[in-house]
């Protein structure tokens, strides 16, 4: 029976979080609606381990969504990299909704908290559809269902501070005009090829070679999915959204959402526009290079200046995005291997910095660098959590933060460009001063005396650890990372051929 | 340095080293010691490396130049270098 | 005893067709154009405008906020719902073809279809209906200083 | 994986870093025979591992080898165990918990670059020593401590930085990452050399000793003067045996420690520029790179460990009681702390190289292997610089503090944790003086030497007699130099003074250019922070939040850009 099962996790793994969410919205007690969400959160990222495994011994894995095979149906296709992004997507999902009961009870408002867990699971759905599918349209649909649900988990930050309201609005524009850019892009594409299924754009547009509709169908696609994924400098929906949105939200979503749009733009990139580089070439090399630069540093040198905790890490999300879009703009297996190993291990270090402090403002009320005077003696347990996903932020060695600049570092040797080798050391050092100025804050400065605030609750420590832990785990034992991003970076690479 | 073991606390009891006379005796005890090291030269065989090595207590009057060429190094040394104790605090 | 007795009366005698067109389109789905979101849209079309006419607290009487926001959620789990059954029963997500096992017309084709979009014409209409009480039962939460 | 992962958990230098993280919670009343018991079986358990490489882990297309035990990295890794017992019974008094993790978890981390068995490896252990020994310097909580803390912590983290990029080029060229012999011909090769030369403070490279480990505390003095330099040692060792720039690097360290010595008034202060002249030793016979002088490298490294650290704690015993470490304060001490003046004797006979004394055994290997290959002036340099290390070492420290002129200062005699730990180091001295075959048998090749020749007994009795003698006509004359308290300019001149006040304008006179140039400097960087600020504040261009339209804009003209790109 669980065989018969386990041939249908490609479907279950987009298909469980999405109908448990209406079954969220029906329930009135939210600590139910949380417990279901709880389930099916690690229900989730047990398929997606399952499927990990499962495309790592018998390689790539393709399901027919109503048994209509592709290039008519639908077809789920998982290969290497999607199998890593969905273990990723899911497993901070799962690790996210541990922590969130006690934060949820601080931050949202009574009536919108079964909601809120109907939206966590809808837009978790979205973000494994997104990565799951093979199809091209798909990806659109899924897109909008993540980012709508998003928007509104964002909004529901209203009930703690006002802005968040005005926040998600701008997102909502931003992320409709990405989409709808996007949806222009698929729709030129399938003018041109008459298809929607990725392997077959991608068979049909090497056949075609080079056309203007084409050229334009790049342009929109990389554009839309640029906005998303707030490339440098179309990321300014993300400092508001981050920063105002429930801290559970802002955990999830920072961790994930900007990562699967990364993984779009490579799917795209590479694996349906071929690797022959007739379109990307130029756009790789004058557009996404430079772009990825500078967002390197403005908005750490940005991050640095800021006030609150949490725009700051916002700011600093925009910078790691440059990273993985500085691996891309290689298009080397080992700029594609850095970006991956990237995507992976900002997933785990930004879910670790934001959930910390979501348990700071669940005792603090406050994410203010200034606020946080002393905290190191209330909270030990919790800024020492900071202070490990900081210290993989920057980079140190044993963190997965070394892994992906290692990586980087060699992906830029190996295109001959030491220059850019150096650059990176330089904006990691960035990253050291603004998360160094909230080490000092919280452990060189006196906590005011009226203090009440207490260690946070197990709830919040036990996962905020296991993240940490994992910043650790896979910064010791690469292997595991690495091998897959290698294996992900080759196939897409070789997916042309 | 003999001259100031008269700042001995008082109700102290002075010890050996107090008294200067057998600060003297230490200081001949040392010399008939190097004269005894120096005199052991002509009773073995060598196997130096180097020349220089051949001449009788060579160690002897190199160590002895060495030491007053780095004292006096050491107070020339001094004129050049000293600065008061809160220079780096100014 | 109210005013604009024209729009009303008029109004009475609309909703009814409108609702049966919804029925149409939502019936016809399979076979000719229309389905489940249009279908959906035409419903709630029937609602808003006796919302609009009649006030927010008649329209409330005729079916609740909590009904309109359970509905939501049963038309995806409708949906959801046939394809779990296409995998209990053995064949791929949303295979329809084995509802009906051994049939050369496809018939499960037919009820796959008509049982998916009738989840997503309740959900559309709810949803709908649903953005019309947001918006028109809305509050001012936001003081003047917020913004 | 469970195969890499087992090793690791048991990984010797692990026990000293986890260990030592664990010190604070375990009660006061414990935690000293818990701190002591962690080298011990530490240095147990290291030595139950047959030579052989273990915990490998793949990372990347490399193999880490977490974990080498060989000849080399034995002896290094014995005395570190040694050493950090040492240091722990020393500081028994202590109850100030930073002290006691960092003084336990800080050589676990140098002991951890010692087993390295990859240049990764070494280089995580090489920042980790960096950082974890700051907090000693911090220890001494006083202000100028923070500040030469931060000082050295630059200089540390530099030096990893430049082990880092070496070894980055390094793998990328060879496409390896093996520590081992490497030549020095190549700029990866030279970044790494540099690297080992800044830790292990080669001349003009070296101040950060003599500014920073004076400011620790008395205890943290020590621990310090241990291991950061000696891993140093190691690792040229490991790296650059038989690299011929090294004899020349080392006998210039080996002199120019001396004068600075001489006129240095802070006796601990006198004591790190002896590290130097010390190390100098080992980086000569390090460059010579025959196995005898590697055997001489180490034995030296080895008995440098205890007779310079048995010095350091009799200085900071006399600081603990005395509250003071200025030659010119101190004088007489011995009428209140005999067994502390005797053990520091010990240690001044030892590190001059007499006869009977664990000095006279190890230097005489490093003094044949330079006379072996007949390198003259090196020869006359060591000799020399042996002279210098009587003078400073040998006579100044004991001289000045326990006897000269009486400063009336009377005090007790050290704690019983301090007079263990240096009497623990006096034994070693004397008993690997009297019968070296067991220090012999653990260095790195097997050899057949014999230390107590009459030749070497003879010469090296004249040579350190006729330097006393020198002393003792010098002072009697009335030429040997007063103690004064003061600060010697040396290297770090160039950056505690000429760098914060910037290149001085010729014509000016020094000070009015200094305070010029200062306050125009430090003007300058904050008009630039203000610009940084200005365009990248909260309230900046950069930083503000824009409305949905801005957004609109830039998707319209990145879009026009890609599509510009595209169709031409």
């Amino acid at each position: 029976m669980l065989a018969q099962i386990s041939l249908h996790f490609p479907a279950l793994q987009v298909v469980l979080p999405l109908i448990a969410s209406p079954i969220c919205m029906v329930l009135r007690r939210e600590r139910a609606a949380w417990g279901v969400a709880l389930v099916v959160s690690w229900a989730s990222f047990l398929i997606a381990a399952h499927l990990l495994i499962q495309v790592l011994d018998e390689g790539v894995i393709s399901y027919h969504m109503g048994g209509w095979p592709p290039p008519w149906g639908i077809e789920y296709r998982i290969d290497a990299l999607n199998a890593f992004v969905l273990l990723l997507v899911s497993g901070i999902g799962a690790l996210v909704i541990t922590y969130a009961h006690k934060s949820v009870i601080a931050e949202i408002s009574p009536d919108n908290r079964c909601r809120f867990y109907a939206l966590f699971l809808l837009s978790l759905a979205g973000l494994l559809g997104v990565t799951i599918t093979g199809d091209a349209f798909n990806v659109f649909v899924f897109l909008e269902i993540a980012s709508l649900s998003t928007y509104v988990m964002v909004a529901l930050g209203a009930g703690h501070d006002k802005r968040a309201l005005s926040s998600s609005i701008s997102y909502l524009i931003a992320g409709t005009i990405g989409a709808t850019f996007f949806i222009i892009g698929v729709g030129l594409l399938y003018m041109a090829t008459g298809t929607l299924n990725m392997m077959d754009l991608a068979a049909r547009i090497a056949d075609l070679g080079d056309s203007r509709t084409l050229r334009a169908a790049f342009a929109f696609i990389v554009v839309g999915i640029g906005l998303k994924l707030a490339i440098f400098p179309l990321h300014l929906w993300l400092p508001n959204a981050y920063t105002y949105a429930p801290s559970v939200v802002t955990s999830f979503v920072a961790a994930t959402s900007t990562k699967v749009a990364v993984y779009v733009l490579m799917r795209f990139v590479f694996t349906v526009f071929g690797t022959r580089f007739e379109f990307q070439g130029l756009t790789l090399t004058y557009l996404f290079l430079p772009l990825a630069l500078l967002g390197m540093f403005v908005p750490s040198i940005v991050a640095v200046f800021q006030e609150n905790a949490k725009r700051m890490l916002a700011y600093s999300s925009i910078a790691q995005i440059g990273y993985m879009l500085l691996g891309i703009s290689f298009a080397t297996v080992a700029g594609l291997s850095a970006a991956t190993i990237h995507l992976f291990n900002h997933g785990l270090m930004k879910g670790t910095l934001f959930m910390v402090l979501g348990a700071v403002a669940y005792r603090l009320r406050s994410t203010d660098i200034a606020s946080m005077a002393g905290l190191a003696s209330l909270m030990p347990w919790t800024m020492a959590a900071f202070v490990g996903g900081g210290l993989s932020l920057i980079g140190v060695p044993l963190t997965v933060g070394f892994i992906s600049k290692w990586f980087l570092i060699q992906a830029a040797l190996e295109s001959g460009q030491w220059w850019i080798a150096a650059l990176v050391v330089i904006s990691s050092l960035i990253a050291a001063v603004y998360v160094w100025r909230v080490v000092e804050v919280a452990y060189l400065q006196p906590a005011p005396a009226d203090s009440q605030a207490t260690e946070a609750p197990l709830s919040m420590l036990i996962p905020i650890w296991v993240l940490v832990l994992a910043n650790f785990y896979f910064g010791i034992h690469a292997s595991l990372t690495t091998n897959m991003a290698t294996r992900a970076a080759e196939m897409l690479l070789g997916a042309g051929t | 340095m003999t001259d100031e073991t008269k700042q001995t606390q008082a109700g102290e009891k002075a010890t050996w080293l107090d008294n200067p006379k057998h600060i003297d005796y230490l200081v001949w005890a040392l010399v008939a010691l190097c004269v005894l090291v120096a005199g052991a030269d002509f009773f073995y065989v060598k196997h130096p490396h180097f020349d220089v090595e051949h001449i009788r207590n060579f160690y002897g009057f190199y160590g002895f130049a060495c030491f007053v060429f780095i004292v006096f190094a050491g107070k020339l040394l001094r004129k050049l270098v000293m600065r008061d104790e809160g220079y780096y605090d100014r | 005893m109210t005013p604009h007795l024209v729009l009303r009366v008029v109004t009475k005698t609309l909703i009814h067709p409108i609702i049966l067109f919804a029925f149409y389109v939502q019936f016809h789905g399979d076979f000719g154009p229309g389905g489940g979101f249009q279908a959906g849209i035409l419903f709630a079309v029937a609602f808003i405008l006796y919302g609009l006419i009649f006030g927010l607290d008649m329209l409330k009487k005729v079916i609740s906020p909590r009904a309109v926001q359970v509905l939501m959620a049963l038309g995806v789990l409708l949906y959801a719902g046939v394809g779990y059954a296409t995998l209990w029963m053995g064949g791929a997500y949303l295979d329809y073809d084995v509802l009906v096992p051994n049939d050369t017309h496809n018939a499960g084709q037919h009820y796959g279809i008509l049982a998916v979009e009738l989840g997503v014409g309740i959900t559309v209409a709810a949803v709908m209906i649903g953005l019309f009480y947001a918006f028109a039962g809305r509050n001012v939460e936001i003081s003047d200083e917020d913004w | 994986m469970i195969a890499n992962v087992l090793p690791l958990s048991l990984f010797p230098a692990l026990i000293l870093i986890v260990g030592g993280m664990l010190i604070p919670l375990v009660p006061q009343s414990f935690r000293k025979v818990y701190m002591l018991a962690l080298p011990v079986v530490g240095l147990l358990h290291f030595l139950s591992y047959p030579f052989g490489s273990y915990g490998e882990i793949s990372l990347f297309d490399f193999t880490l080898s977490i974990m080498r035990v060989d000849g080399l990295s034995r002896i290094f890794s014995a005395i570190f165990f040694i050493a950090t017992a040492l240091n722990i019974i020393y500081a028994w008094h202590v109850r100030d918990t930073l002290q006691q993790v960092t003084s336990v978890v800080y050589p676990g981390t140098a002991l951890g670059g010692v087993l390295a068995g990859d240049l990764i490896t070494l280089f995580v252990f090489w920042e980790l020593a960096a950082i974890s020994s700051v907090f000693l310097i911090w220890a001494g909580r006083t202000e100028r401590a923070i500040k030469a803390s931060v000082r050295y912590l630059i200089i540390q983290v530099g030096s990893g930085v430049l082990l880092l990029g070496g070894l980055i080029l390094y793998a990328h060229d060879t496409g390896s990452i093996a520590f081992d012999l490497m030549e020095l011909s190549s700029f990866p090769v030279l970044l790494i050399f540099l690297a080992f030369g800044v830790k292990s403070a080669f001349p003009l490279l070296h101040n950060w000793v003599q500014d920073s480990y004076p400011e620790s505390t008395v205890s943290g003095t020590i621990v310090l003067s241990i291991f950061t330099t000696k891993l140093a040692v190691y690792s040229l060792a490991r790296g650059f045996a038989g690299t011929e720039q090294l004899i020349w690097i080392g006998a210039i360290m080996t002199l120019f420690p001396i004068f600075f010595a001489v006129i240095e008034d802070n006796l601990r202060r006198v004591l790190t520029y002896s590290i130097n002249n010390q190390v100098g030793f080992m980086v000569v016979a390090i460059g010579i790179g025959t196995p005898l002088a590697i055997n001489g490298a180490a034995g030296y490294a080895f008995c440098n460990i205890i007779f310079e650290g048995l010095l350091f704690m009799s200085m900071g015993a006399v600081l603990f009681r005395t509250g003071t470490i200025q030659a010119s304060e101190l004088g007489g001490i011995y009428k209140s702390m005999p067994i502390t003046a005797f053990f520091c004797i010990i240690g001044a006979l030892s590190i001059a190289a007499f006869p009977l004394f664990a000095g006279f055994v190890t230097k005489g290997l490093i003094i044949d292997a330079v006379s072996g290959e007949h390198m003259i002036w090196i020869w006359a340099i060591l000799l020399f610089a042996s002279a210098g290390v009587l003078e400073h070492a040998g006579i100044k420290i004991p001289y000045f503090a326990f006897f000269a002129h009486d400063s009336g200062k009377r005090c007790e005699e050290a704690p019983p944790g301090m007079l263990i730990a240096m009497g623990i180091s006096a034994v070693l001295c004397i008993g690997i003086g009297v019968y070296p075959a067991p220090l012999f048998a653990l260095l790195p090749f097997p050899m057949d030497y014999q230390p107590y020749t009459t030749a070497h007994v003879i010469t090296q009795l004249q040579l350190l007699l006729f330097a006393i003698l020198a002393f003792v006509v010098l002072i009697r004359v009335g030429v040997y130099p007063p103690e004064i308290r003061s600060t010697n300019l040396d290297t770090d001149w160039f950056y505690r003074k000429l760098t914060p006040a910037g290149l001085s304008v010729i014509g000016r006179g020094l000070n009015v250019a200094r305070q010029w140039i200062s306050a125009s400097s430090q003007k300058r960087l904050d008009q630039f922070i203000g610009r940084l600020y200005r365009l990248h504040g909260p309230e900046s261009t950069l930083a503000r939040s824009w409305p949905a339209g801005h957004m609109a804009l830039w998707i319209a003209i990145l879009l026009g850009v890609t599509l510009i790109l595209n169709y031409f």
